[in-house]
């Protein structure tokens, strides 16, 4: 089963993290299937955290891996964090890394201006 | 004081079910957003046994938790490979967010649990590793 | 399939503990209302382990909880007297609740266990009960 | 620190339990109070369970015996009894023993008509 789900908007790829916990258990996997993504030609993405209740620094360290793996290639935008995930990005001053929207749609707007 | 005592085989997958069950007993003294630190302080430190202590061995996480009042103890117990003197020193977290190549994708964890508990306190003993680490939980208002 | 250990020693001020633990990890696969009766269940049979099996001695009660997919099992071990054959028959819980003077203050725990939970079963092994609850705990919708 | 508050309206006494687990960590504790008060003269009596979140049957034992106390002499209803506490009371056919109100306010009038 995949840990996530897309669907395609304009040029930009939403990506919806769909385990609640996006934790070391899993994030090797993630960071597989986005990297994947990325190869396949996907370059402006939208990662869509709304289902995601927990995430640690594994999790938050496959998040990392795919910005880097975009470089200068592409974009990819955070929404829906949770104020409990949105802990982890402020502690590790990963708020000033990636942008960080409320809704898929703000994001998907952000990348396509 | 109330105690209790958790035990898991180091697999990423019990890690969760720890974390969970410290979030919750923590909520009954503090608030939900300090609660979730303490879980992922905790998850750190499990991840941390299972992935550089134990390796690919699966040992055993024995967890000791400690609630007097709104004062938490959490100590771990492991008989994995000896933490190094680079994991006990204080943990720095220092990078430029805006050179994407630099950006850190690991070495976090260590920098959440100071970041999180007030202290943090290791021991090798009879082959054993022993983290303890404390928080002062603040009152439900 | 996800596991852990809990342990408390058998005085009543850590049953909550425990029971708040095993309420937050089955929330995570069924619904809060059965995570809760999961809990009622669990305390009910740490009460009696504290209050019967080990009377006013202060014993540890070992809790293994087992999770796969949404099929629980917890397995409770103490090292205190042995369970009457009375206690190990279906329980039963008749009164008339118009008659006051008849009502039941106690005798409403293992009716509870029973009715929670899908199955029980009760081992003596080597000076030890050893108590076996299940349930299939329904996925949340 | 007591378990209970109380405040007394009309010929009502209205008891708040405070802790909000009512179990046999301090079922025996909640018993002498409750009884100490009924032998104190007070026979009509509004148990309010509104900060209670659970309910073992040790502390529903305690509130049987509080009705069992008052005997003839009086009598003692429940309200604010939430959600998952009510399970309590319905798995053990309780809920057809008290009569159980969602306000104090509703509880002490059925006390007072
Ligand atoms: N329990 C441990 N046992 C052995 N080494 C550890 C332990 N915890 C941390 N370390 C070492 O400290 C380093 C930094 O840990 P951490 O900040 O958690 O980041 P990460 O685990 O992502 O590498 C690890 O890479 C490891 O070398
Ligand atoms: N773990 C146990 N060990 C020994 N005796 C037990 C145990 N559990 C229950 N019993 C016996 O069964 C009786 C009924 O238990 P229960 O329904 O829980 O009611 P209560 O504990 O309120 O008496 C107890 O009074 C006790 O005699």
């Amino acid at each position: 089963m995949s840990l996530i789900q897309t669907h395609a908007a304009a040029n930009v790829l939403i990506v919806k993290v769909v385990p609640n916990r996006l934790d070391a258990k899993i994030a090797v996997n993630f960071k597989e299937e986005m990297t994947k993504l990325i190869q396949d030609g996907n370059h402006t993405i939208v990662l869509d955290l709304s289902g995601v209740d927990f995430i640690d620094s594994s999790g938050l360290g496959a998040i990392v891996t795919c910005l880097k793996v975009l470089g200068r290639k592409g974009d990819l935008v955070i929404s829906g964090v949770k104020n409990d995930v949105m802990t982890m990005f402020v502690l590790t001053r990963m708020d000033r890394v990636f942008q960080l929207f409320p809704t898929i749609e703000a994001a998907a707007q952000s990348l396509a201006a | 004081m109330a105690t209790i005592q958790f035990r898991i085989k180091g697999h990423l997958e019990n890690v969760a079910l720890v974390g969970q069950a410290i979030n919750t007993i923590c909520t009954s003294v503090c608030s939900a957003s300090t609660a979730y630190q303490v879980e992922l302080a905790a998850v750190e430190i499990c991840n941390n046994i299972i992935e550089h202590a134990y390796s690919k061995s699966y040992g055993n996480i024995d967890i000791l938790l400690k609630l007097e009042g709104t004062e938490l103890s959490l100590q771990f117990t492991d008989s994995g490979a000896s933490m190094p003197e680079t994991a006990q020193a204080p943990p720095q977290l220092d990078f430029d967010p805006l050179n994407r190549p630099d950006l850190p994708e690991g070495g976090m964890g260590l920098y959440l649990i100071e970041t999180i508990m007030d202290s943090s306190d290791y021991q090798r003993l009879e082959n054993k590793n022993i983290l303890t680490v404390r928080k002062q939980l603040r009152t439900r208002q």
